[in-house]
């Protein structure tokens, strides 16, 4: 069998216990129809939650569940502290400056419509005004700003993807300009796996003084993130995909520019006052909280972000590097299989889309399936970069921090299987 | 829920017949009317046409990009509604989005379904259902549409 | 002591064993600093949750945890049901003809933002039209209507309030006029408990054809609802004072208005299609579900409405009912004290806002706190209604279905406790 | 967290004095800047105006609505502040603000706090420390308009 100590990823993954890890995973040993144990291979779509995060918040609703901020009882501090908690520990996770620029949203994809919306509430999109994306963002990074121009009368503008599914930046220059006024990008590709090098698209866009919005819903999980030293003034990820819970979607931003925008939702907890002629609205983050936010799910939240630091990132990130690596190379094996996006481990995330020749990706997943490995096949959210590459759909297998070579070997034999299967009979 | 066997009920031998070898695939003139549908959770999109002559269905041609399923669906919808009068056309319509909905509760009537019947299997994979409805689904919008523009004229 | 068995509500009360719906809820069982049991009277704040809504929970989570919609494998299939199944449970508890009518929102004040929004989006609300609202609103329902109408040009009317605390319905007629397009009402006031005749204003709001929002979020805890009879166009409620969890809110609408919007949030699972040049959306309640929505909080308000239907809605009605009733009763025993709102357990929800001469709101609140009664001090997100009844902050307890009259009776102690320690010293 | 012990030790006999007779409370001319501050979490609320004479704080007047504890604060305000130096009062506002966000871990200064020491015991009560706050903030926000002003002219 090739990988396992073959590469140079193999001496970081050593120290890290992948079996002891999938020990706080009880869903990880359930067998499905047909007996087979679970091989869960879509972690880039949802993460899978450990025993600790589900305990922390049945602690919370069980223990201390009051609502926050306007209660003044002793369980209303319990509940306020556990909440304004998530949102100290999450800060720190990220290397927020500051714990107020950690704004709590539904999910990314509110986190980056809430961007969108504001500035365009703010006057800082205006028509004429250009906005740059990529052609390899997700459709919550694509449509809030499809919205946008279309309400403003700006322009969309599009970085291209090379064949080799690396973010083209060879006309940053004339794609952002003086004109530009937001550059939104994903950091990680929930499609091709890439990592992108958002720091020379940052410092473009400063140069020219647009604001830039990373999207962090598949970085944040798997590599090491310092919001202090990256320079971008927004920052959008999600609680689900790192071991968190769902209904918890996060919005970093820099403090004086949050502080400078109009309200998103109004409600409950985002006011200062509110009068019958009007009203005036609270600092960040609570300026872009409306109603009660997601309370257990901030302490769920916290948790996870104990947890991926107990287990520290940096171990996370290489682990998460060697599975790809592995993956990569057993994968490239298979007749047939054709990997969409960067065919080696570099500057590249745990997410791989392929195709097989002549099986379609719905096809491939459901025979996969019936062997108990959980892959995702269709768009993945991202029908333009599946248009780039001239393709309507792939089959997508994404790792985790318990993903083991032993599920990347199952996952080839079942593709294999479904070769025999379909091109057999 | 889904073991190798219930895979074997779902991907039968005729399906992948039908999949290899497509039944009246391709866009033809003349018709009526023309409809894209997509399935947005996949993003299998199917472009359909739809010729009447009176209350018959004269043609249904169409262009699909999907799934082994939604392939093999468009074809045996040809063979099942091609040269039908509508009402029997949409009595097969309802028969099949009834066996397709029906969790694997419903017996199939092969009298009426013909092949089909070997959707059968289809009916216990939720998330595969409207794959074998996305070309019946656009057939019913397409006809609907032909017949306004025929009453209409 | 008066109360039990004197009124009418004694009788309807009989059947209701709150004893036993209490050990359902194990953080009723905490003691407190100073070793007093916790006595909860801020349910109209939040609920608690029962161990089966938790365990619901924790079982998704723990067993069957995957994204929705997009996945094809049988976790997928699992927790898709799962999500489904919640919405599935909540159209059937509020009457919705349609499971499609039920949109998941991370809480009301979203939902009524989201409403907000497009009506201004869709040019149903524009400028010289008229939106109505009253001044007993939460803030999560003024808000919204106030950025509306200042971004359209529109005008805000206002219902008023009579000294009673009721709606002031005698200028029905020449406030909702044809220039009202929109009429958005709170059916329980969560400051003065009011329970407000809906119905009439519906009838006519759709006489001059304005639509009608209802902000249920007081209402569809504590009452039968049965959208399919009210007659309002939009209903939106809350999960975590229906003994749900945080992190979800409902947003029901007829279907073919629903049909007819522009979408609200964009993103994933929210369109049909996307491509670089435009996008397309998807059905409701989809259209207005961008990205990863509340699943484990869909599975967790699914069994939280399993729960009040065991209960049965009537039953817990009548004991909210019977608990104001005395509680209106005792607490008007005591001197000094005025309640804000109606005095009499008549369309009256299970809110009751109070001063007391000569000690500020927030000290009262603190006091009560130290015996272990947990009351809620300050505007109650609802300003404009304090102004009303020239106040700036009230004390407010409020009851659940968990509550007993010995809870009350510790209330009204604790009172007399504070007003000793605030005039005898 | 919140026995009788620590209520007391929340609303010391100093504390309700002040409550009960505020000093300096009311809004009065000369003044060169006047604010509005809001608690929005309960809806206290402090108009409050600085009149400066030189680098001194010749008077701080208010209009305070809201619990004892807030109001007692601004009355405690008003006797540390006026005929003070600005330096000395904002090294004072310093002393307070920091045993307030102590949680009960400063240890408070009397010759400094004087009177001010008695609100000691609402750090140990998070919700009531932007009570005690709320007039301290309004007071620095104004004297540092008020300082602008004289730099300006
Ligand atoms: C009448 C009313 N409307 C709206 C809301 C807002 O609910 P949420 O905070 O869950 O958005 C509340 C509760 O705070 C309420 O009582
Ligand atoms: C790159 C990327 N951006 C945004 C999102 C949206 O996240 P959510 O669905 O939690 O809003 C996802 C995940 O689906 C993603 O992979």
């Amino acid at each position: 069998m090739p990988g396992r100590g073959a590469g140079p990823w193999a001496a970081e993954d050593a120290a890290y216990d992948v079996e002891a890890v999938r020990k706080d995973f009880p869903i990880l040993e359930r067998t499905l129809a047909g007996d087979h144990p679970l091989v869960y291979l879509d972690s880039a779509n949802t993460s899978h939650k450990p025993r600790q995060v589900v305990e922390a918040i049945e602690q919370h609703y069980l223990q201390h569940n009051a609502n926050v901020a306007r209660a003044m009882h002793q369980l209303g501090a319990e509940a306020s502290e556990a909440f304004e908690l998530g949102r100290t520990k999450v800060a720190g996770f990220i290397g927020a400056p500051r714990r107020e620029e950690v704004v709590f949203t539904k999910n990314a994809s509110e986190a980056l419509n809430l961007v969108a919306r504001v500035l365009g509430d703010a006057g800082t999109v205006r028509e004429g005004d250009e906005v740059v994306i990529s052609e390899m963002e997700h459709h919550s990074n694509i449509v809030p700003w499809q919205l946008l121009t279309e309400r403003t009368g700006a322009t969309l503008r599009w970085f291209g993807v090379t064949d080799e599914g690396r973010l083209d930046l060879d006309d940053l220059d004339t794609l952002v300009t003086e004109r530009t006024k937001v550059v939104s990008l994903t950091w990680v590709s929930n499609m091709l796996g890439t990592i992108n090098p958002v720091e020379r698209v940052i410092a473009r866009a400063h140069e020219v003084g647009a604001l830039v919005v990373i999207d962090g819903s598949q970085a944040v999980p798997q590599i090491p993130v310092d919001v202090s030293t990256l320079g971008a003034d927004f920052v959008a990820f999600t609680g689900h995909k790192m071991v968190g819970p769902t209904g918890i979607g996060v919005l970093w931003g820099r403090y004086d520019l949050l502080a400078s925008l109009p309200p998103f939702l109004g409600g409950g907890e985002m006011i200062e006052t509110v009068t019958m002629e009007r009203s005036t609205f609270a600092a960040p983050p609570h300026r872009f909280e409306a109603g009660t936010p997601p309370i257990a799910q901030s302490v769920g939240l916290g948790a996870a972000v104990d947890y991926l630091t107990t287990l520290g990132m940096e171990n996370v990130a290489a682990h998460e590097q060697a599975i790809t690596a592995y993956a990569l190379e057993r994968l490239q094996e298979v007749d047939g299989l054709t990997v969409v996006g960067p065919k080696e481990a570099v500057q590249r995330g745990g997410a791989i889309s392929f195709t097989l020749d002549d099986v379609h990706p719905h096809d491939v997943a459901q025979l996969l399936d019936s062997r108990g490995v959980a892959v995702r096949a269709g768009h993945h959210c991202a029908k333009p970069a599946h248009q780039r590459f001239g393709v309507q759909s792939t089959t997508r297998a994404s790792f985790y921090l318990y993903t083991t070579e032993a599920e990347v070997d199952a996952l080839v034999d079942a593709i294999r299987h479904t070769q025999h299967y379909f091109g057999g009979r | 829920m889904a073991d190798a066997s219930q895979v074997d009920a779902l991907y039968q031998e005729i399906i992948l017949d039908h999949y290899k070898q497509k039944h009246g695939s391709g866009l033809r003139d003349p018709f009526e009317s023309e409809v894209h549908h997509v399935n947005p959770t996949c993003g299998d999109e199917v472009t359909l046409r739809v010729h009447l002559d009176g209350g018959t269905v004269s043609d249904v041609s169409y262009d699909a990009v999907g799934c082994s399923i939604s392939q093999a669906s468009a074809s045996v919808l040809n063979d099942l509604v091609v040269g039908k009068p509508v009402d029997d056309a949409f009595a097969t319509l309802d028969a099949f989005q009834a066996l397709m909905q029906g969790k694997g509760e419903v017996e199939p009537d092969e009298d009426v379904l013909e092949d089909g019947i070997a959707f059968a299997g289809v009916a216990q994979f939720p998330a595969r259902v409207k794959c074998a409805l996305l070309s019946w689904m656009a057939f019913k919008d397409a006809t609907s549409q032909a017949l306004t523009t025929q009453e209409d004229a």
